[in-house]
C-alpha cells in the first residue's frame, strides 16, 4: 500500500475541517472493509484517511417509536442486530445487518460506510431506501438531508461534496401493520457479493389483507442501487394476493438494467428480481401482520 | 512521506507499545512489528478469516484493521488463548476431535469460536456454523471442526 | 445413526488408534513455524513483478527507475538466471526442459498468462517493493491468446510455443500445435462391443479451471552464505523437489542447496512446484541478505496452477441387465503455459472401476495461455470421473437400475485387466459399494425437491522413494527422523506404525520433520503416498532396530542372536523365561553395550495398493433461483487400514468437501483474452461451514497386501466421486442433466427453462 | 518367456500384435529384443537410454523402480504404461 497519513478526529466539525481543506488528498474511513482492501489493491488511493470511528456523534444508535432510528454512520452492523429493541422494531434491517460478509467483517463494517462506498452490491443499500432511510449529512456549509436513494451516484461514487461527511442514518419508526425484508441470491450462504438483492417493506391497513403502500428496492441490477418506485407504489390501496405481488416482481423487472457477468446474466438476474421481489413482499407482509 | 506512530494497546492483558506506519494493518504489526506470528495471513482481504483476533470482545479480521487503530484497544490474539495452567478448552478439544490438518487456519477457527461461545456459550451447530462461514478451512470439510467448537458449547 | 464407523478386519495396538498429533500443540498455541514466519536479522521482502497480458512478447524491460527508489536492494530479470547465458548447443537435448522450467520461473522473450513473473524486487519492505514495481517499464507486443483447450488444439489457433509439436508416443509431428502430447490405450475389440450392446450413450462433459485453494499463500526465504551454500526456508509438500528444481534453473550441485521444510498450510498438490524459491535465492545472492516473498492470494490464483479445464468425449454401450460391453474416452485437459497437464493420469482412471473388456482410451495434452496447470489432489481423476459416473448414471436411468447394483455387476476386482493393460490386485470396490448400499443414508426416503446422487472413484496411489532414521535415546524414547513433509497428520500416523512394529507406546515415539541436508532422499508428499511408502521406510528402520537390540541383549545374555526374540516390546530368550528385557530396560543398556543404537531405511516400495471411494450425495435446489444446497453426504472409502482414522476420516471429508467446491460453484473465471476476474476468496467460492452438512464418512479396510499393515493411501480417491455424486443428485432433484462444471444456479435455471422449451 | 504387451500406440510397427512373449531378464533386454524384431519401436520407448519421461515400465503390475535395469521375472508381464509420476 502506498503510505498515507492518518487522522482520527474527534468531532465532526474537526473531521469537516479537515476534509474540507484536503478536498480529494483525503478519504473517509468507517470500517475499512472496503477501503482497506480497495487501497491494498491500488484502486483507490488516499494521502490522508480520516478515520471517523471516534466521533461521538457517529457512534450514535437512538430510537424511539416516534422519531424512529438514527443510526450513526460509524456504528458496525453488529451493534445493529445485537439491540433487541432495533431487531424488534426494524427485522429487515436486521436481515442487512446480519449478511454483510461474515461475522469479522460485521464486527466492522458500518450501515453509512456500506452506502458510501456505493457499489451497486451494497447489501445494506436496498432495505434502508425501502424503509424510507434518509442521510444525515455533514459540510463546511451545514448540514443538509438527502434521501438513501439519492446517495449512489455511479459505482464506488457518492453525492458527498468536498469536505461532507455522512452523519448517519434516519430511518422513520415502524407504523403498526409494517414490516420490510432484504434477500440477496448468492451461489454460496455467505461471504458473497449479491447476484440479485432486494429490499421490500410494506405497509397494510388494519385487516392486514390490503396494501396502504409499499416500497421495494433493488441490487445488483444496475449501476447503482435501484429504487423501483413503480414496482412498490403499485401495491398502494391492492388486496394483497398473488396477482398483486407478480405485477410489482414485474414492474421491479422492468425496473432493473442489469448486466450480464461472472455473477449472472441478464436473464438469471431479471429472474431472480422477480423472484426475491416475490419472497422479500411476502416475508414483509407476514412480518407486517404478525406485528 | 507518512511518518510512523506510536500505539498503545492491551494485547493478550498486557499493555504495549509499539511503532507503525499508519498503512501497515493490525495483522502485519502483530506479526512483523510484534513478532507474533500466531496470527496468519491467508488472503489480505478479509474473505479468509486465518488473521481473526478479537479486539474489544469482537472478532474481526486484523488485516482490515489499521495499527494505529489498536490505540487504546483490547486485543487477543492465538498466543494468548492458552493459560500457563493449561489449554484453553477450544484448544483441548481441537486436539481431540482431530480439528485441524494443515493448522494454518487454526488459530483464526480458535479466535472466532472463542469470540461465540464467550458471547453465547450454549451456540448449536447451526449457529456455530454461521459464526464460522468466514473462516476458510480448505483440509477437514469442517465436520470436526464444528464437533470440536460443539463438544466446548454448552448445548447438547 | 453412526455418523464415523470403521469396518475393521484386523485389529493393532498402536496402528488404528487415535492419538493426539505431535505437532498438535504448537499447532492450537499458534508457536507451529510455517514458511512466512521466518524471520532473519535483515531480512528483505521481494515482490515479484508479473504480466497484465495472457500472451504477449516481452520487447524490452527497463528497471533503472526501481533500482533508483528509495528502499530498493535489487532488480532481476530473466537476464539474471543462468539460462539465460547457456546456449543451445551447450544444453543440446536439455536445453527446451530447462527453457520452459526458467521462463516458467521468469519470462524471458514471451509472457504465456496473466500474472507471469517478468521482473522481481528486493526491498527493505514489502511496501516499498511493492511502490517501486511501478516503476519498471516493460514494452509488451501483446499476442493473440487462446484460452479454450479445445480451440487451441484447432489448426490455426494461436500457438504458444513456436516449437511444440506433439508427441505421439516417442513420434513428433511436423508442424508445431498447441497439443504437446496424444496418447491412447486399447483392449479387446471396440467395435464388436459396441455392437453386442443393448444400448450406448454418448455425451460430452466439461470442467473448468479450480484451485487447490489451501489458505497459506506461497512463500520462501532465501539465504544465500558467503560460503557459497544456499539456503531455503519454505511452504512445500517436497523439500527434496524444491532442492531438484532450484539446482536445476541455478544451474548448482544439489549438495549446495539446503531446503528446510516449514510447517506447510495446505498443499493438495498445488505445492510441489517452487515458484519463488529461485527468485528469492538470486536476489539474496545479489544483495548479500535474506530474502523473503510471500504471494498475495491474487497472485497465488493467477500464477500459481491450478487444475485443468478439461473436455471430455464418454461412449458407453450395455447389455439391458447393465453389463457394459464397451467404452470410449476422450479427454482433453489444458495444461496451461507449458505442458503437463495430467490428461494422462486421467485416461488411466477413467475406467479403472469397472471391469471392461473392450474399450479405448485417449489423452491430449493441450497448452493454452492460462497459468501452468498443477496437481491437484488425484490429478485428472477428478474430471474423469465426474464424466464417467454421470453418463453411468445416466445409463441407469434409461434402464432403470439401481446404480448401486449396476455398478456392483460390473465392479473391478483383484485380476481385473484394466484398459492400459495392468491387472488389479486384491482392491477394495466391491466392498465400499456393499457398504454404500447397506447405508442408512442409502436406505433412507427421499424427501419432496431433494435428490440423490452416488458415484465412486478410482486413484492407483503411488510408492517412491523415502527414507527414515531412528535413534533410542536411553530412556526408551525414540526420535524418529524423517523427510516426509507434514501436511495432514503423518507424524502421528508415521510415529504410530513406528511404535507399533518396535511394540512401543505411541508416546515414546517422537517424530521430527528435517531438512535436505539430515535425511536421505524422500519423495514429495503426495500421491496418497506418505503414511504407505514412509510408513514402509519406518517399519523398516524400527525392524533395523530390533535387530540391533537383540544384539545387544545377545551381548548381555553372552548368547547367540538367534537365541532370542523381539516380540510385542519384549526381547527375550528364547528358552531361558529369566531372560527377559523391557524395549526401556535395554535402551538403558545401550550406553555400556556399544553406544546409541540408529535404525535407518530408504526404500522405494513398489505395492502401494489401489484406493477406491464411494460417495452418496443428498441435495436441495430450489427450482426459482437454482441455488443446490447439500442437505446429507457420506463418504465410503477402502483406506486398507486406517493407520489414524481421524485423519482418514478428515482426508475422505476434506476431499469430499473440494469435490462438492468443484461441483458447484468453483471456477476460474477469464474474459476472452484469458485474464482472470476472480482472484479472491471472495469471487472464487471455496465452500463455508454454513455450506455443508456433517460428512459422514464409514472406513473399509480391505488390507492391501504390499504393506506390513495392510495400509493404502488415502488422500485423493476421496475427491474422485463428489462431482459426480452431485450432478447425478441434482438431476435426481430436477430431471435435468448437468454436464458442465460447475453446477451454477445459473446453469440450473438454464436447464430448467430449456426444458420447459423442448 | 516374460509377456510383452506393445502400447496400442506401437501396435502398427508390431503389425497389429498386442502382445508378445519373449526371453529377457530385464528391460533392457525386452526393448532391444523388441527393437530387433521391429525396428524403431525402442526409439518410441526409450530416451537417452531411458524409459521415456512420459511412460513408465511396468513389471507384474508394479511400476518399476529401476527403470531399464529392472529384472524380467520367467513368467513376467510387462507393460509400458501412462507415467502417473511425481507431482501430486
Amino acid at each position: 500500500m502506498e503510505p498515507f497519513d492518518y487522522l482520527s478526529p474527534s468531532s465532526i466539525e474537526e473531521a469537516v475541517k479537515t476534509l474540507a481543506s484536503k478536498g480529494d488528498q483525503a478519504r473517509i474511513m468507517a470500517g475499512g472493509t472496503d477501503m482497506l482492501v480497495q487501497m491494498r489493491a491500488g484502486r483507490r488511493t488516499a494521502p490522508l484517511v480520516v478515520d471517523i470511528k471516534e466521533i461521538p456523534d457517529l457512534n450514535v444508535v437512538s430510537y424511539d417509536a416516534t422519531n424512529g432510528l438514527t443510526l450513526g454512520a460509524a456504528v458496525p452492523c453488529y451493534k445493529i442486530y445485537q439491540d433487541e429493541t432495533l431487531s424488534a422494531a426494524y427485522p429487515g434491517l436486521m436481515d442487512a445487518a446480519s449478511l454483510i460478509g461474515g461475522i469479522q467483517i460485521q464486527g466492522r463494517a458500518t450501515i453509512g460506510g456500506n452506502i458510501c462506498n456505493a457499489a451497486p452490491s451494497g447489501d445494506s443499500i436496498p432495505v434502508v431506501i425501502a424503509l424510507g432511510g434518509v442521510c444525515n449529512i455533514a459540510g463546511p456549509n451545514g448540514t443538509r438531508q438527502l434521501p438513501v436513494e439519492e446517495m449512489c451516484t455511479a459505482p464506488g461514487r457518492n453525492a458527498l461534496a468536498d469536505g461532507e461527511i455522512l452523519v448517519s442514518v434516519s430511518i422513520p419508526a415502524p407504523q403498526a401493520k409494517s414490516g420490510a425484508s432484504y434477500l440477496r441470491f448468492i451461489p454460496r450462504n455467505e461471504m458473497d457479493i449479491a447476484v440479485v438483492g432486494v429490499g421490500s417493506s410494506v405497509q397494510l391497513d388494519a385487516s392486514g389483507q390490503n396494501f396502504v403502500s409499499a416500497r421495494i428496492s433493488l441490487a445488483s441490477v444496475a449501476p447503482t442501487p435501484v429504487f423501483a418506485k413503480e414496482a412498490g407504489d403499485s401495491l398502494a390501496g391492492k388486496p394483497v394476493n398473488e396477482e398483486t405481488i407478480q405485477a410489482a416482481s414485474e414492474l421491479a423487472q422492468a425496473a432493473a438494467k442489469p448486466i450480464s457477468d461472472m455473477r449472472g446474466t441478464i436473464r438469471q438476474r431479471t429472474h431472480l428480481v422477480g423472484v426475491l421481489t416475490r419472497r422479500t413482499l411476502n416475508i414483509a407482509i407476514e412480518r407486517a401482520r404478525g406485528g | 512521506m507518512a511518518g510512523v506512530t506510536q500505539v498503545q494497546t492491551t494485547l493478550n492483558g498486557e499493555v504495549i507499545n509499539f511503532l507503525c506506519e499508519p498503512r501497515q494493518s493490525l495483522l502485519e504489526c502483530l506479526r512483523d512489528v510484534l513478532g507474533m506470528t500466531g496470527t496468519k495471513e491467508g488472503c489480505n482481504d478479509g474473505n479468509c478469516g486465518a488473521c481473526t483476533v478479537i479486539m474489544d470482545g469482537r472478532i474481526v479480521d486484523s488485516c482490515l484493521v489499521l495499527g494505529v487503530e489498536a490505540e487504546g484497544k483490547d486485543i487477543t490474539t492465538i498466543e494468548g488463548m492458552a493459560t500457563p495452567e493449561g489449554l484453553h478448552p477450544l484448544q483441548q478439544s481441537f486436539l481431540e476431535n482431530a480439528a485441524l490438518q494443515c493448522g494454518i487456519c487454526t488459530p483464526g477457527f480458535l479466535l472466532a469460536s472463542k469470540g461465540l461461545l464467550d458471547q453465547e456459550p450454549d451456540a448449536d451447530e447451526g449457529r456455530i456454523r454461521h459464526w464460522l462461514a468466514g473462516n476458510l478451512c480448505r483440509c477437514t470439510g469442517y465436520d470436526k471442526i464444528v464437533r470440536a467448537v460443539l463438544q466446548v458449547s454448552k448445548a447438547k | 445413526m453412526t455418523s464415523n464407523q470403521v469396518l475393521s478386519e484386523v485389529e493393532y495396538n498402536v496402528v488404528g488408534t487415535r492419538p493426539v498429533r505431535p505437532d498438535g500443540v504448537d499447532k492450537v498455541t499458534g508457536r507451529a513455524r510455517y514458511g512466512d514466519d521466518t524471520n532473519l536479522t535483515g531480512t528483505l521482502q521481494a515482490k515479484v513483478l508479473r504480466s497484465p497480458h495472457p500472451h504477449a512478447r516481452v520487447k524490452s524491460i527497463d528497471t533503472s527507475k526501481a533500482e533508483a527508489f528509495p528502499g530498493v536492494r535489487a532488480v532481476i530479470t530473466a537476464k539474471d538466471l543462468p539460462f539465460a547465458s547457456l546456449s543451445k548447443e551447450e544444453l543440446g537435448g536439455d536445453y527446451t526442459a530447462l527453457k520452459f522450467a526458467t521462463d516458467h520461473m521468469m519470462a524471458s522473450d514471451k509472457v504465456l498468462f496473466k500474472g507471469h513473473p517478468i521482473a522481481a524486487i528486493a526491498a527493505v519492505n514489502g511496501h516499498v517493493a511493492q511502490s517501486a514495481m511501478d516503476l519498471i517499464e516493460v514494452e509488451y507486443e501483446v499476442l493473440e491468446s487462446v484460452v479454450d483447450v479445445r480451440e487451441a488444439m484447432k489448426p490455426g489457433a494461436a500457438l504458444l510455443h513456436e516449437d511444440l509439436r506433439t508427441n505421439d508416443m516417442g513420434e513428433t509431428a511436423d508442424t508445431p500445435s498447441n497439443i504437446s502430447t496424444h496418447m491412447s490405450y486399447a483392449t479387446g475389440d471396440l467395435e464388436k462391443g459396441f455392437a453386442e450392446a443393448d444400448l450406448v450413450m454418448e455425451k460430452e462433459y466439461t470442467t473448468a479451471t479450480v484451485h487447490q485453494g489451501y489458505i497459506e499463500p506461497h512463500n520462501t526465504t532465501a539465504f544465500w552464505n558467503s560460503d557459497g551454500q544456499l539456503n531455503l526456508w519454505t511452504s512445500t509438500q517436497g523439500s527434496f523437489q524444491v532442492r531438484a528444481t532450484v539446482s536445476n534453473i541455478l544451474r548448482l550441485p544439489v549438495s549446495q542447496i539446503k531446503v528446510t521444510p516449514m510447517e506447510i498450510g495446505g498443499g493438495f498438490g498445488g505445492k510441489i512446484t517452487a515458484y519463488l524459491d529461485a527468485i528469492c535465492a538470486v536476489l539474496s545472492k545479489k544483495t548479500g541478505s535474506p530474502v523473503k516473498a510471500i504471494m498475495t492470494r491474487t497472485e497465488v490464483f493467477e500464477a500459481s496452477g491450478p487444475a485443468p479445464a478439461s473436455w471430455m468425449r464418454v461412449k458407453i454401450g450395455v447389455k439391458n441387465n447393465g453389463k457394459i460391453t464397451a467404452v470410449e474416452t476422450e479427454m482433453a485437459m489444458d495444461a496451461g503455459a507449458y505442458p503437463g497437464s495430467p490428461v494422462m493420469q486421467a485416461i488411466v482412471c477413467a475406467f479403472a472401476c469397472y471391469d471392461v473388456e473392450n474399450g479405448k482410451v485417449d489423452g491430449y495434452d493441450v497448452v493454452v495461455n492460462k497459468p501452468k496447470s498443477a496437481a491437484y489432489r488425484a490429478p485428472g481423476a477428478p474430471q474423469a470421473a465426474f464424466a464417467v459416473e454421470s453418463l453411468i448414471d445416466e445409463i441407469c436411468g434409461e434402464l432403470k437400475i439401481d446404480p448401486i447394483d449396476f455398478r456392483l455387476l460390473n465392479a473391478a476386482k483383484e485380476g481385473t485387466r484394466r484398459i492400459e493393460g495392468l491387472v488389479a490386485k486384491r482392491i477394495g470396490l466391491v466392498e465400499c459399494l456393499e457398504a454404500a448400499r447397506d447405508h442408512d443414508h442409502y436406505k433412507s426416503k427421499l424427501e419432496n425437491g431433494t435428490g440423490r446422487g452416488v458415484a465412486c472413484g478410482y486413484w492407483p496411489n503411488r510408492g517412491f522413494q523415502s527414507s527414515v532414521v531412528m535413534t533410542v535415546n536411553y530412556d526408551g524414547v525414540v526420535s524418529l527422523i524423517m523427510g516426509s513433509v507434514d501436511i495432514g497428520g503423518t507424524r502421528a500416523s508415521i510415529a504410530q506404525q513406528t511404535a507399533e512394529t518396535l511394540g512401543i507406546a505411541y508416546e515414546d515415539v517422537k517424530p521430527t520433520v528435517v531438512d535436505t541436508d539430515s535425511i536421505g532422499y524422500t519423495f514429495i508428499t503426495g500421491g496418497s503416498r506418505t503414511a504407505f511408502a514412509t510408513g514402509i521406510a519406518a517399519i523398516s528402520a524400527a525392524e533395523d532396530v530390533k535387530e540391533q537390540m537383540i544384539s545387544r541383549a545377545a551381548k548381555i545374555w553372552d548368547t547367540s542372536e538367534d537365541d532370542i526374540e523381539f516380540v510385542a516390546g519384549m526381547i527375550s530368550h528364547k528358552s531361558d523365561e529369566e531372560l527377559r528385557l523391557s524395549f526401556k530396560d535395554l535402551a538403558r543398556q545401550t550406553a555400556t553395550t556399544g553406544g546409541s543404537i540408529t535404525g535407518r531405511s530408504s526404500v522405494d516400495p513398489s505395492g502401494e495398493g489401489n484406493g477406491h471411494a464411494v460417495h452418496i450425495a443428498d441435495v436441495s435446489v430450489d427450482q426459482e433461483t437454482g441455488k443446490t444446497d447439500v442437505t446429507r453426504f457420506t463418504a465410503i472409502q477402502d483406506a486398507g487400514k486406517a493407520v489414524h482414522p481421524s485423519y482418514v476420516e478428515g482426508q475422505m471429508q476434506g476431499g469430499a468437501v473440494q469435490g462438492i467446491g468443484w461441483a458447484l460453484n468453483e471456477e476460474y473465471f477469464f474474459d476472452d483474452t484469458g485474464k482472470m476476474l476472480n482472484s479472491s476468496f471472495l469471487d472464487y467460492r471455496m465452500p463455508t461451514s454454513l455450506d455443508l452438512p456433517m460428512i459422514d464418512t464409514v472406513i473399509v479396510e480391505v488390507a492391501n497386501p504390499g504393506h506390513p499393515y495392510g495400509v493404502r493411501g488415502v488422500g485423493e480417491a476421496a475427491i474422485c466421486p463428489p462431482m459426480a455424486a452431485v450432478a447425478n443428485a441434482v438431476t435426481s432433484a430436477t430431471g435435468n442433466r448437468m454436464r458442465s462444471l460447475p453446477i451454477t444456479p445459473g446453469k440450473i435455471l438454464e436447464a430448467g427453462w430449456d426444458s420447459v422449451k423442448s | 518367456m516374460a509377456t510383452i504387451f506393445i502400447p496400442t500406440m506401437l501396435q502398427k510397427l508390431t503389425s497389429g500384435i498386442k502382445k508378445l512373449e519373449l526371453d529377457a531378464s530385464n528391460v533392457r533386454q525386452v526393448v532391444d529384443r523388441l527393437d530387433e524384431m521391429y525396428p524403431g519401436i525402442k526409439d518410441r520407448l526409450v530416451e537417452d537410454d531411458e524409459i521415456r519421461e512420459s511412460l513408465a515400465v511396468a513389471i507384474d503390475g508394479d511400476v518399476a523402480i529401476m527403470g531399464m535395469l529392472t529384472k524380467v521375472g520367467e513368467n513376467s508381464e510387462v507393460h509400458f504404461v501412462p507415467a502417473i509420476g511425481g507431482g501430486f
